[in-house]
């Protein structure tokens, strides 16, 4: 168990680390973009002096270093600062966003990882039958289309026809159950989009064990082809799986901005593509910091589960 | 008394595919098992042994079907019965006993839920009782610590205890049957003893029957009441153990016990400056010293043997020698100069002069290289041999090791046999020509009869190329034949070294011995009499 | 009723040209590459069919295609008649030539971006896992946390920093993917560098770049392959995907993903304009991991 | 998308260079279309989507820049003085003003009207919401309007204005959407507040997303926001707007896709409004570059592309042609029968002979940031130019950065205009020599002229020649390509009714949607 906890201690220091990369990257790259936050906000009637109030005013003045120690600081202290252009503090800004993104994320994860791993199981115990290969077709079908055509098809047949919202309206008042409902479409969308991945790989990973002699074993023994599948292939089969599901996961969180963009539901990609094309670059940069943290955070959990789940890690001899 | 018939097989056919075409693994063979009664099968590699031992399940692998002939088991048509059927009598009245206990044995579950879930499954038990019987089990197994050790995961426990706790777990629904196939074939001599006893003995208090799979005669002939020879999935002869060790009538049999028949007189000891000395290497990963403070010479024409079982520190000392792992202190003297300790240091001529020849010849060739490069990149790269220059050299090469040039030379290692495998393994270390070779276990992969011709021709290449070798093994037999001097190691130290006659003759040390009388004789009472003669068992 | 039509149109369709295919591939294939056929699973010979009339139709596309490719050649959506057999597009050019050139556009820039993305990472990957040590370490570090940045949102920033010429959108996002095929080929290769061939390579004196190319990178293909397969698909969805953002390929160039976007509002209501450039993208994709299922399931010698 | 994710550049200039339309709206209705024009009933929950909106948006006037604000602040504000649907001016806040000179104006303030927080409006608010646009700290983007501005007191509950030289105009520029009455404590507005006396009140806002309001009871305007509750949601991506109103999750959406007019029509699950303005997209040349130097080159580009063209598969018909006139039909002098440019291929050539050439190479850089459907036209024009012996490379340039990078600073690319009240602004504005958002950097000596002597000239007859002159040179010797006048197109549900003249000032009804329209 200190093995464990000495694991995750190394992994969080590379993840800070990992961090600061990012900050300096997207910090550097935010530079390199034309114009800047006091230009996206005055537009096209930014004369010279409005520019140079604004920009006495928003603090970019100050040379590049400057502004990012000034930035690290603060986020060193915990402060993430506020955002440019509104003065809210970046946590209230980006607070309601990262629970919508969670959510929206949590809902398609508990819909498509138990989808794709019973159909990856399933497929594996009748592999090259029709059921494998059709499931491999429609799977591999799905991840081909474009996520807003899939959202566009989606809602074509199950908002027009008055099943399910073609958007997502939430606030404060908006119930758990209502949020549900409101959020199938999107969560559907992002299932489509992911379950091919994790299904594909719970398969290989599967399959890849049938030849196993302590497969073969157990089928010696007597078990059910699923008891087979269940009890001896998938329990070896966890790392890959859980790595795979953790990417997935580590997308659904990062990567849905399109799906946020159609069923207008107020996530943290829009918010980050908002603030890219605003320049306001506080809020750029907590949300990437977002972003890798869930990557690493998730990245993490799936090696303290590979781990934990393989006896050979967790008791040494 | 007449036993009654457990299990009959009658003209049995099983076919293996191999793309599209189906052949024949077995190609019609008889056989007849009474209860408590123990049959040997053996042969080599390829001989439909196990595929046999698996059809007496109904079972056939992935890749295989039966496609004729009847088995019949205790009144059921395996063939004809449902699935659901067959699968009810698996781990219930038949068991299975696999080569590899390390894995066969599920990672991922302790050694008593593996063990309680075939009672379970089939109803035998509930779980309370199994638990309590797989400890009962374990105790007749002879296993240390029977009441804890179910509780442990499978990389936990020594892969001789593995085997016993498999077959406990073969016995956990009491079967009528049990298949043995090679249990101890993967195990160290000394180890091989316990598991065997404990085998016997089990069988022999249940009663069971047994089909006990092998290609080691002298192992078969402790276990099993008849003895069937198989060949090429074709049965060569069959008859009770004693009678088959006395007057074998076939050739083929004779040929099998005629094992070791090549041995070269050991040369004598040799003087002047040795090609590999090693110097008091101690070495090792990490904090743990693997070897302590090893030393012996190898010289030109001559062959050492080095003796020992796993974790002794044989490969380890192959690993300083080429440079793969400094040595801690110490050091390798080349022709008395010293060689710098890590191969990166060494000049491309350092390198040309040790070549080594691997255990796995499946690993130890790129398998997407054709032939030509694989044997023709060390010349190329050493001697800068190009074109038609490299070309005959590559030719010659295949030809030194007996294999028809023009056929194998663009092939890949994948279209050749295992014994070939190796065969390319020492023509890309003689491509090299180097004054040296280390063999790591290059043998025993490899079925006797195959070995032996790899024993032989590595003993004319010697002679021809005056090359010095490092001949690492577990296998006494192998010492045997080739040796002229033999160090045994243990624990990372040289318990013994000295000429092979001397040291077969008369083992100084109680580690040697023991290593020596646990390599199985073919004699029936073998067993017995070293069990008595170490007082552990009647 | 119609999706019954359809489907059972698609699964004639799907035996027909698979079966054909078989039929040419067994016919006219070497007589050393013929067993390879022989064997060969439907799903893969269609797939491999519906390559080559890809990679043909993307060749021969200025042979094939009725109009030039932004020709404006009538009124806007006209209906599927000759002689623009897939009607037109909201321009007024021809549909059916779009798509045409679209295969030679799109298949052409993600086979780049793609080749370029494995040629980068798989070697950089391969390179890490055999020299180890902080080499590999610091890669390692920097590729993660690339890779901890949305693929999309980056993408979005370089191209708005490097322009959105045909070349930058290769470099990016070849550059993007080339970070996952780095945690590929590397974690492979870690498996392939501790085997005895690569040990035998090693002691024999090779050099950093035979042991590449010749030991690792050949025993590595078969993952990489499969990968491909994949990323290859993920490319056009990236391209699409920038294209919204107006920062895909130029128009009037045609490409399948600007095509999808393009026409995307048609599908509110039904209409079936946008599914022939989506089509288009999702046969290939299928076609192509067909193929690679099958290659992978040919490497891995899984009799079954 | 591309407009959704990078919304802003469009209209945003659009808006600011936009004016106020003077003259009378135009309504055009489908064939077929009956709008309900009952009296109008109170009640019901509008939900507008549209399709603009940041994160970055917020409460201060001087940086309201788009649709979504300028409604958003429609429906919470009042102004001194509002755009009725006819273009005339009403007062609002402003009970009445007047000015005996042009340069002194007074502005009597209407009284018992409070703000949302029950404080009465008085006159000194009103000067502190105009004075948070003047002054070296301002940031405000209508700063400029009072650079003329020397002083602004209270005069009992009166305001007076006082400039540095009479402008007779100066009424319209107070209609401006960035001057709403702000409640002002010690002569400073609170610019995060979202307190107005307008008739509705802020009940819940999320920048970026959506806003809540209620109306407001006390409002002084009895015959206006006839909702209870008007939602406004931000949907930037077109097909996700179709779809929220096809599936009844709002009322009313703005920016219809022109590819979906036709279908949504066909549905008849909606009404569309399209509204004709004075807003037009023009396609600037840089008359400082070669080869657009050379006048005949421009010619020969405005001969080589069809028009109709654009308007039929850009704009699917809800708009008119242009003939290179930012002056459009809407204008007191707009000039209707100029000698009408057509596609000419030969004439383009002939056009490029003059100029010494048999073949013209240019690069022309379009974003749909310019306008929705930007690089859609340059390809056609790109297509059309072919024959006449023109290639035009169409240069698709990111939407993000469009206008600081590529528009006046690339020598060919793609513009839009909200199109200007009167014409004198338009074309001080755009066209007058050294102006700042003369993007094409023409200069001609007689148009300066003319359009100083215009300015002064009382006479109508001479000043309509004169104006009419000055659309002739922008027309045949400018550097602007300006193919079409765009209309404003909306889509409406069934259920929405809207009055018989709807405003063509701005979009969404000038922005008045909220208080104009109801449920019928």
């Amino acid at each position: 168990m200190n093995e464990i906890w000495r694991m995750i201690g190394r992994r969080l220091l590379l993840g800070l680390l990992t961090l600061f990369v990012i900050s300096v990257v997207i910090f550097g790259a935010t530079e390199l973009l034309p114009g800047d936050l006091a230009r996206e906000l005055l537009g096209q009637s930014a004369t010279p002096e409005t520019l140079a109030a604004l920009r006495e005013q928003l603090g970019l003045n100050d040379p590049a270093p400057i502004r990012y120690l000034n930035w690290l600081w603060g986020v060193l202290h915990g402060d993430f600062g506020v955002s440019m252009a509104t003065k809210k503090p970046i946590a209230e800004l980006v607070g309601g966003r990262l629970g919508n993104t969670l959510f929206l994320a949590l809902y398609a994860a508990a819909l498509s990882v138990p989808l794709s791993l019973m159909l990856g199981v399933l497929a594996a115990l009748w592999r090259n039958s029709v059921f494998d290969r059709m499931s491999n077709a429609l799977a591999l079908t799905s991840i081909s289309f474009p996520e807003f055509f899939v959202a566009y098809i989606l809602i074509l047949w199950l908002a027009q026809t008055g099943l399910f919202p073609s958007m997502v309206r939430i606030t404060a008042s908006t119930t758990f159950s209502e949020r549900i409902y409101m959020g199938f479409l999107p969560a559907l969308t992002l299932t489509l989009v992911v379950t091919a991945h994790m299904m594909r790989m719970t398969r290989a990973a599967i399959i890849n064990l049938l030849a196993s002699p302590y497969i073969e074993m157990a089928r010696l023994k007597g078990m059910s082809p699923l008891r087979v599948v269940l009890r001896h292939a998938v329990p070896n089969a966890l790392a890959p799986i859980i790595n795979v599901v953790a990417l997935n996961l580590a997308y659904l969180i990062t990567g849905v901005v399109v799906v946020e963009v159609v069923f207008v539901y107020p996530g943290l990609g829009q918010l980050m593509v908002d603030a890219v094309t605003n320049r306001d670059i506080p809020v750029v940069q907590a949300i990437a910091l977002i972003f890798a943290s869930a990557y690493v955070l998730l990245n993490l959990v799936a090696d303290v589960l590979s781990t934990i789940t393989n006896p050979r890690l967790m008791h040494r001899r | 008394m007449e036993k009654q018939v457990l299990l009959t097989i009658r003209d049995l056919k099983i076919e293996g595919r191999s793309g599209d075409a189906w052949h024949q693994i077995v190609k019609g063979v008889d056989l007849t098992l009474h209860k408590g009664e123990v049959l040997g099968l053996i042969g080599e590699s390829g001989a439909g042994k196990s595929t046999l031992g698996l059809a007496a399940m109904g079972y056939a692998r992935d890749g295989c079907r039966i496609s004729g002939g009847s088995i019949d088991f205790d009144g059921i048509d395996l063939r004809a019965a449902p699935e659901a059927d067959r699968r009810a009598l698996r781990g219930k009245r038949i068991a299975y006993v696999a080569q590899s206990a390390a894995a066969s044995f599920n990672p991922a579950h302790k050694l008593i839920d593996q063990y309680c879930e075939g009672p379970v499954v089939h109803g035998v038990m509930p779980r309370e009782k199994a638990e309590a019987d797989a400890v009962e089990l374990y105790r007749r197994m002879r296993l240390p610590n029977p009441d804890e050790i179910g509780f442990r995961y499978p990389h936990q426990v020594s892969g001789g205890q593995l085997q016993r706790a498999m077959t406990a777990m073969a016995m956990s629904c009491r079967p009528d049957l049990i298949i043995f196939d090679e249990p101890t074939t993967a195990l160290d001599v000394t180890t091989q003893i316990e598991v065997l006893a404990a085998i016997r003995d089990i069988v022999r208090q249940f009663g069971t029957a047994a089909i006990y799979i092998t290609h080691d005669l002298a192992v078969v002939a402790q276990m099993a009441d008849r003895i069937k020879v198989l060949l090429r999935g074709d049965e060569v002869e069959e008859s009770d153990t004693r009678s088959m060790l006395a007057a074998p009538r076939e050739d083929y049999t004779r040929s099998l016990w005629a094992v070791r028949s090549f041995a070269r007189p050991a040369l004598p000891a040799a003087t002047g400056t040795p090609v590999v000395s090693v110097r008091n290497v101690t070495a090792g990963y990490g904090a743990v010293d693997v070897l302590k403070d090893v030393s012996f010479d190898i010289h030109a024409r001559r062959t050492v043997a080095v003796v020992g079982e796993s974790g002794s520190g044989k490969s380890t000392t192959a690993r300083v020698i080429t440079g793969l792992l400094p040595p801690r202190k110490g050091e390798i003297l080349f022709n008395g100069k010293p060689l710098p300790p890590s191969f990166k240091a060494r000049s491309r001529e350092e390198l040309r002069q040790c070549q080594m020849i691997y255990q796995m010849a499946d690993t130890a060739l790129n398998p997407k290289l054709r032939l030509r490069e694989l044997i023709g990149r060390p010349a190329e790269m050493y001697l800068g041999l190009k074109g038609r220059a490299l070309e005959t050299r590559i030719r010659d090469l295949l030809a030194l090791i007996e294999l028809e040039p023009d056929k194998y030379i663009d092939r890949l290692p994948s279209e050749l046999s295992g014994g070939q495998k190796q065969r390319i393994g020492i023509a890309r270390a003689l491509a090299a020509e180097p004054q040296m070779i280390i063999c790591d276990e290059v043998t025993s992969a490899l079925d006797q009869i195959v070995q032996e011709g790899i024993l032989k021709l590595l003993d004319r290449l010697q002679g021809e190329l005056n090359l010095a070798y490092m001949f690492i093994t577990h296998d006494l037999a192998t010492v045997k034949s080739i040796a002229d001097e033999v160090v045994v190691m243990q624990h990372g130290q040289v318990v013994e070294r000295g000429p092979k006659a001397e040291l077969f003759a008369a083992p100084k040390e109680d580690y040697t011995n023991l290593l020596l009388s646990s390599v199985p004789e073919m004699d029936l009472d073998w067993l017995n009499r070293l069990l008595a003669a170490r007082g552990e068992h009647a | 009723m119609q999706v019954l039509v359809v489907l059972a149109v698609a699964l004639v369709a799907f035996f027909g040209v698979a079966l054909v295919s078989r039929a040419a591939l067994r016919t006219f294939a070497p007589a050393h590459q013929k067993p390879t056929f022989r064997d060969m699973p439907l799903t893969a010979s269609f797939g491999i069919a519906v390559i080559l009339i890809y990679v043909l139709v993307a060749v021969f596309a200025p042979l094939l295609a009725p109009f030039k490719e932004s020709e404006v050649v009538g009124a806007q959506y006209l209906p599927w008649a000759a002689p623009y057999y897939l009607g037109t597009d909201k321009l007024g050019r021809d549909m059916l030539t779009r798509l045409i050139y679209g295969a030679r556009n799109t298949v052409g820039i993600a086979f780049a971006t793609t080749a370029l993305a494995f040629t980068v990472g798989s070697i950089l990957g391969i390179w890490a896992a055999l020299v180890g040590g902080w080499l590999d370490q610091w890669l390692s570090r920097f590729v993660d946390a690339l890779m901890a940045i949305p693929a999309l949102i980056f993408s979005l920033l370089l191209l708005t920093i490097f322009g959105t010429s045909v070349l930058s959108l290769i470099l990016v996002i070849a550059s993007v993917d080339a970070t996952r095929v780095y945690r590929l080929a590397r974690s492979v290769a870690q498996g392939i560098v501790v085997m005895d061939y690569i040990e035998a390579a090693r002691l024999r004196g090779e050099g950093k770049w035979r042991l590449i190319r010749r030991e690792i990178l050949p025993n590595a293909m078969a993952p990489l392959v499969a990968e491909f397969g994949l990323r290859f698909c993920f490319v056009f969805l990236s391209i699409s995907a920038l294209s919204f953002l107006g920062l895909g390929i130029k128009p009037p160039t045609a490409d399948w993903g600007s095509m999808v976007r393009e026409n995307a509002t048609l599908i509110t209501f039904g209409d079936i304009t946008p599914l022939l450039p989506a089509g288009a993208i999702a046969l290939l994709t299928v076609a192509v991991n067909f193929v690679v299922d099958w290659q992978l399931h040919r490497a891995s010698g899984l009799k079954e | 998308m591309t407009n959704a994710m990078f919304p802003r550049g469009m209209t945003r200039r659009g808006v600011l260079k936009g004016g106020m339309a003077l003259t009378a709206a135009g309504l055009i209705l489908p064939a077929g279309m009956a709008m309900a024009q009952a009296e109008p009933k109170k009640g019901g929950v509008f939900r507008v989507g549209i399709g603009h909106g940041s994160t970055t948006d917020g409460y201060d006037p001087g940086l309201w820049d788009q649709l979504y604000v300028q409604t958003f602040a429609a429906a919470r504000h009042n102004q001194l003085i509002e755009i009725a649907a006819d273009g005339s001016l009403v007062g609002e806040i402003a009970e009445s003003w007047s000015s005996s000179d042009g340069a002194n104006w007074v502005f009597k303030i209407r009284d018992g009207v409070t703000f949302h927080s029950g404080k009465p409006v008085t006159v000194d608010d009103v000067i502190a919401s105009l004075n948070h646009h003047r002054g070296e700290a301002s940031t405000s983007a209508v700063k400029p309007y009072f650079d003329a501005v020397t002083d602004i007191k209270a005069d009992g509950t009166n305001l007076v204005v006082t400039l540095n030289a009479p402008n007779a105009d100066f009424p319209y520029l107070m209609s401006d959407y960035h001057l709403p009455v702000m409640p002002g404590t010690d002569g400073k507005i609170d610019p995060t507040s979202p307190d107005g006396c307008g008739g509705y009140i802020v009940e819940s806002y999320e920048p970026g997303v959506q806003a809540t309001l209620k109306r407001n009871p006390d409002y002084w305007k009895s015959d206006r926001a006839h909702f209870d509750q008007i939602v406004l949601l931000t949907i930037l991506d077109p097909a996700a707007r179709l779809n929220a109103l096809m599936t009844n999750e709002v009322d009313v959406i703005d920016q219809v896709d022109p590819a979906s007019i036709g279908l949504l029509e066909s549905r008849g699950v909606a009404n569309i409004l399209s509204i004709s303005g004075n807003a037009h997209y023009v396609f600037p040349m840089d008359a400082r570059a070669a080869p657009f130097t050379d006048n005949n080159v421009r010619l020969a580009l405005k001969y080589a592309f069809d028009r109709q063209e654009l308007v039929d598969k850009i704009l699917a018909g809800h708009g008119s042609v242009s003939n290179d006139n930012p002056i459009g039909p809407a204008n007191r002098y707009f000039f209707a029968d100029m000698e009408a440019k057509t596609y000419d291929p030969d004439k383009a050539k002939s056009y490029l002979k003059k100029a010494g050439m048999d073949k013209l190479e240019v690069t022309l850089s379009a974003a749909n940031a310019a306008f929705a459907g930007a690089v859609d036209a340059a390809v056609l024009m790109s297509e059309k130019a072919a024959p006449a012996g023109i290639t035009i490379t169409v240069d698709r340039v990111p939407d993000d950065g469009y206008w600081d990078n590529v528009w006046m600073k690339k020598p060919f690319c793609a513009s839009y205009w909200g199109g200007r009240p009167v014409e004198d602004q338009m074309f001080t504005t755009a066209y007058q020599t050294g102006a700042a958002w003369n993007e094409s950097f023409w200069s001609n000596a007689e148009f300066d002229k003319l359009l100083v002597a215009a300015r002064s000239e009382l006479d109508e007859a001479k000043r309509k020649d004169m104006y009419q002159e000055m659309q002739r040179l922008v027309s045949f010797e400018g550097s602007t390509i300006i193919p079409m006048y765009n209309n404003y197109v909306m889509a409406l549900s069934k259920a929405l009714a809207t009055p018989e003249k709807v405003a063509n000032n701005w979009n969404l009804d000038g922005f008045r949607c909220v208080e104009r329209w109801w449920f019928a």
